[in-house]
């Protein structure tokens, strides 16, 4: 591994740190955090995985025509996940809000119905 | 037990994902840009428009913004019929 | 080629699509315009889904590939395919037909004229979004194309699941779903991002042939990476979890397009196996991993339906257990095929378990869609409370029993010919699992009938809560459903041929063909 | 109906949420020339209409930002960009018909507004469909909070 992959690494690293807050927090509003953050991790690592070094972004208008450019998919790809991940949240806060409507808690512990 | 097994996963998981991490072409070279180049040079001729990414998102991947888009028309219609009014009589 | 048949493939998504876009504007002329919409919208996409497949198999079964905004798959002097393209072989167009059968059910069922609910607009609209999504990932040839699929039908089922917001109980389980769901999301998303970042591109037939020709340890990674998230988001051992609760909770109908989501999911694990792998990777453990899981999901699923007083929830851990046999059926075919001298019995095996899944949408279906009415009848989910339905309503309990005994795999029905297929072939890889299969099978039976004594047989019972007799839409969707049951168990043969036979080829040395029909530059 | 934050806030929201919505259109409407587009300046205005919810409360919709107004004009949004799509159909799903076509946004300069075929159009689409879309989401979620808040 050199210092050059870092931003690969980084990333990686914010899809665990979500992973964690989603397997060891009990409120929910914290596990949707977690989801947020990896997420963000996983957007990070698909524009990582698109930079050309030296790269321009790759919108001509006012530009060097002849600069080295940075590859755009990756930041179309992103571009439909990070849409994608807002659906996600806002569908997930809606769950939590009738959870707590219903069981006046946000502990994932004592909302335990469904079990077996 | 239970805990055991999930903090055992999690570590699995974690290490799996840096390893992966570390293991990928270095970063800022990549290998394989034929297919970008070719929207990079081609996007101002057959798309004619400046944004290489807006050409991309909505003429080369355009199916794909379609698809964007429907997940967030499911995602309003989802919330709005969580939130919307429920008769008694349903329950 | 004719117009229409060119762009099937488009019109099988865009036509669904058009029709959840407009549901909540038409619903605005009145309940009765909006049921009739969707039934025309479900009736014109099972069309556009049985004309493809026939023009498909009259055709030859050659894969198919239209082009997305272009005529050429191949732009002159590439090497690589620079837009997203839909490509259908043969398991493409079987699974269409499973998906297009059990939408339209579905949208059967709902169109019912049983008391307008709140909300309705919503739920046909989410019930189409659901479709088009099963329908996109069985039909794009683009990695990336089939993740944006993969997140709509995630967002749609879970709306559906959480959709009786009165209940407490659907909306953990929607919470729970939801989690899961985007979580094997971002796992897919994130193996396509290491494609990408590897070989350049998206299109599965390209990135097919790179992975082909190297041996980088990235590829073993993403291969991780998709496995995972797939099978989770198929419901396979250790993460089932969510399965039952989503079948359980969600409303009547949606719970077979869940089941039919599931069965998406699977195909897409078929194809990343199958087709974007291959034979490049150690398969032979990968094919023994999938078996073990496949025998776990089995074992689980038949064990927990033992212990269920819920009678949608019992029907649900059915639907996991099946989910079991059609990965071991497909395992067995894998390690068959990567063999280092394939076996014969390996075909069977991949056509008993694409079979399977037919059998498995109709069969579970129509256990879902009766268990639907018995709710609504009785009042209660619950077995215990239930009990002499078989009184006053003699077609459900005859389409009830049809359901359970075919998921079984009794003699004539469609199950037990599927079965056969599984059982034949695993016991020539090992007779222990095969034996443990039938084993299984047979729990299943007793589980069945256990929930048929309860619920419809004992003395006529004094008061029902819910309405009086069972509309005819219900009856005729799940009479399409009992006559697929009664057909495939019929003429087992006939189907095997025209339908499986292609979709198994597809898998079992389909893949130069699949490369092939992108990367020669054809198309359009 | 609550009235929102404290006058400060509300004075500044007044003044600023106009700037807000004209920067956001001018980025839907550029979105094929400068950085941007139709989620990006449809995610700017939605961003407006939160600012007046939270700062004028639901006191500051007026009825201007009608739910069911809103919801209608995404499904509009979100049939535009389909049938934009089916545009093409000639050729195939999604095909650019428009560009190089020397006729309404066909310029053959790429840095010109009325450029790239169909890109301005489904950015417009796009655009009125997640601004409407967001936007729809924030009330009801307000709203159902609050009602929440009050029982």
């Amino acid at each position: 591994m050199t210092l050059g992959q870092m931003p690969f690494v980084v990333s990686a690293l914010l899809v665990v740190l979500g992973l964690y807050a989603l397997l060891f927090k009990r409120n929910l509003i914290k596990m949707v955090i977690g989801v947020s953050i990896i997420e963000t991790g996983v957007n990070l690592f698909l524009v990582t995985v698109g930079y050309r070094a030296g790269g321009q972004a790759p919108i001509y208008t006012y530009s060097d025509p002849s600069a080295v450019r940075v590859l755009p998919t990756p930041q179309a790809l992103t571009l439909t996940s990070i849409v994608i991940g807002l659906a996600t949240t806002a569908l997930l806060l809606s769950f939590v809000v009738f959870i707590h409507r219903h069981y006046q808690t946000l502990d994932a512990e004592k909302i335990k119905e469904l079990k077996g | 037990m239970k805990r055991a097994l999930t903090v055992a996963g999690f570590l699995l998981v974690a290490a799996f994902l840096v390893v992966a991490a570390t293991t990928i072409r270095p970063f800022g070279e990549p290998s394989h840009t034929e297919m970008d180049d070719y929207f990079l040079s081609n996007c101002q001729t057959e798309v004619v428009a400046n944004n290489v990414v807006t050409a991309v998102v909505f003429d080369y991947r355009g199916f794909d913004t379609l698809g964007e888009a429907t997940v967030l028309f499911a995602a309003v219609v989802g919330v709005l019929a969580l939130f919307r009014t429920v008769r008694e009589d349903e329950r | 080629m004719n117009a229409l048949l060119h762009h099937a493939p488009v019109l099988l998504v865009a036509v669904p699509l058009l029709g959840a876009f407009a549901v909540p504007l038409v619903a605005k002329l009145g309940a009765n315009v909006r049921r009739s919409f969707v039934g025309i919208i479900a009736l014109l996409t099972t069309a556009i889904a049985g004309y493809l497949a026939a023009s498909f198999y009259a055709a030859g079964a050659s894969p198919i590939v239209y082009v997305l905004g272009g005529r050429m798959s191949l732009p002159s002097g590439m090497v690589a395919p620079i837009r997203i393209m839909f490509e259908v072989d043969g398991l493409s167009v079987f699974m269409i037909l499973i998906t297009a059968l059990v939408a339209l059910a579905a949208v059967l069922y709902t169109s019912s004229n049983w008391k307008e609910r709140s909300g309705g607009p919503m739920k046909d609209s989410l019930m189409l979004l659901l479709i088009v999504g099963i329908f996109g990932m069985e039909l794009t040839g683009d990695l990336f194309n089939f993740f944006v699929f993969l997140e709509i039908t995630s967002i749609a089922a879970c709306s559906l699941v959480g959709f009786r917001v009165w209940r407490g109980r659907s909306q953990e389980a929607a919470f729970k779903v939801m989690t899961l769901y985007t979580l094997s999301g971002l796992f897919v998303l994130l193996a396509v991002g290491l494609l990408y970042g590897q070989y350049g591109g998206l299109n599965i037939a390209y990135l097919a042939t790179m992975i082909g020709s190297g041996t980088a340890l990235v590829d073993k990674i993403a291969l991780g990476l998709l496995l995972t998230g797939l099978a989770m988001k198929a419901g396979a051992v250790p993460m089932h979890m969510w399965a039952p609760d989503a079948y359980g909770e969600a409303p009547g109908a949606a719970s077979i397009v869940l089941v039919a989501n599931s069965q998406a999911s699977l195909y897409g694990l078929f194809r990343i196996l199958f087709t974007l792998y291959g034979s490049a990777y150690s398969p032979q453990s990968i094919a023994w991993i999938l078996i073990a899981l496949a025998a776990a999901t089995i074992i689980v699923g038949v064990t927990m339906a033992l212990i269920q007083r819920d009678i949608k929830r019992l029907i649900a851990f059915g639907a996991v257990s099946q989910i079991g046999y059609m990965m071991l059926a497909v395992g067995v075919g894998f390690a068959a095929m990567t063999a280092l001298e394939p076996a014969d019995f390996g075909f069977v095996a991949l056509q008993g378990g694409l079979f399977h899944m037919i059998n498995d949408a109709a069969c579970i279906g129509l256990l879902f869609l009766a268990a639907g009415v018995v709710i609504r009848r009785a009042g209660t989910r619950d077995l215990q409370g239930m009990g002499g339905l078989a009184h006053s309503m003699g077609w459900t309990t005859g389409f009830f029993m049809l359901g359970a005994f075919a998921l079984a795999g009794m003699p004539p029905l469609n199950g037990f010919a599927s079965k056969l297929m599984i059982y034949e072939s695993t016991f020539k890889l090992s007779p222990v699992l095969a034996i443990l299969a039938i084993l299984a099978s047979i729990l299943l039976l007793a589980v069945f009938l256990r929930a048929f004594q309860a619920a419809f047989l004992g003395p006529r019972p004094e008061r029902l809560n819910g309405p009086q007799s069972v509309p005819a839409s219900m009856l005729v969707s799940m009479g399409l459903l009992a006559i697929v049951v009664i057909a495939f168990g019929l003429f087992p043969g006939f189907f095997v041929d025209k339908i499986v036979t292609p979709a198994a080829n597809a898998l079992w040395n389909g893949r130069d063909a699949y490369i092939q029909a992108v990367m020669l530059g054809m198309g359009g | 109906m609550n009235r929102g934050m404290s006058i400060i806030v509300r004075t500044a929201t007044r003044l600023v949420y106009a700037l807000i919505l004209v920067f956001g259109f001018y980025v839907i409407m550029h979105g094929h020339l400068t950085p941007g587009g139709g989620f990006q300046g449809g995610a700017v205005v939605a961003s407006g209409f939160a600012l007046v919810l939270v700062a004028l409360g639901t006191a500051g919709l007026k009825g201007v930002l009608n739910r069911h107004l809103l919801q209608s004009l995404e499904e509009v949004g979100a049939l535009a960009f389909l049938g934009l799509a089916f545009a093409g159909v000639g050729t195939a799903f999604f095909y650019n018909l428009l560009a190089n076509s020397g006729s309404i946004f066909g310029a053959t300069d790429p840095s010109a507004l009325a450029s790239g075929g169909l890109l301005p159009l489904m950015n417009w689409a796009v655009g009125l469909k997640v601004m409407t879309g967001i936007a729809s989401i924030l009330i009801v979620m307000i709203i159902g909070a609050r009602k929440e808040a009050v029982e």
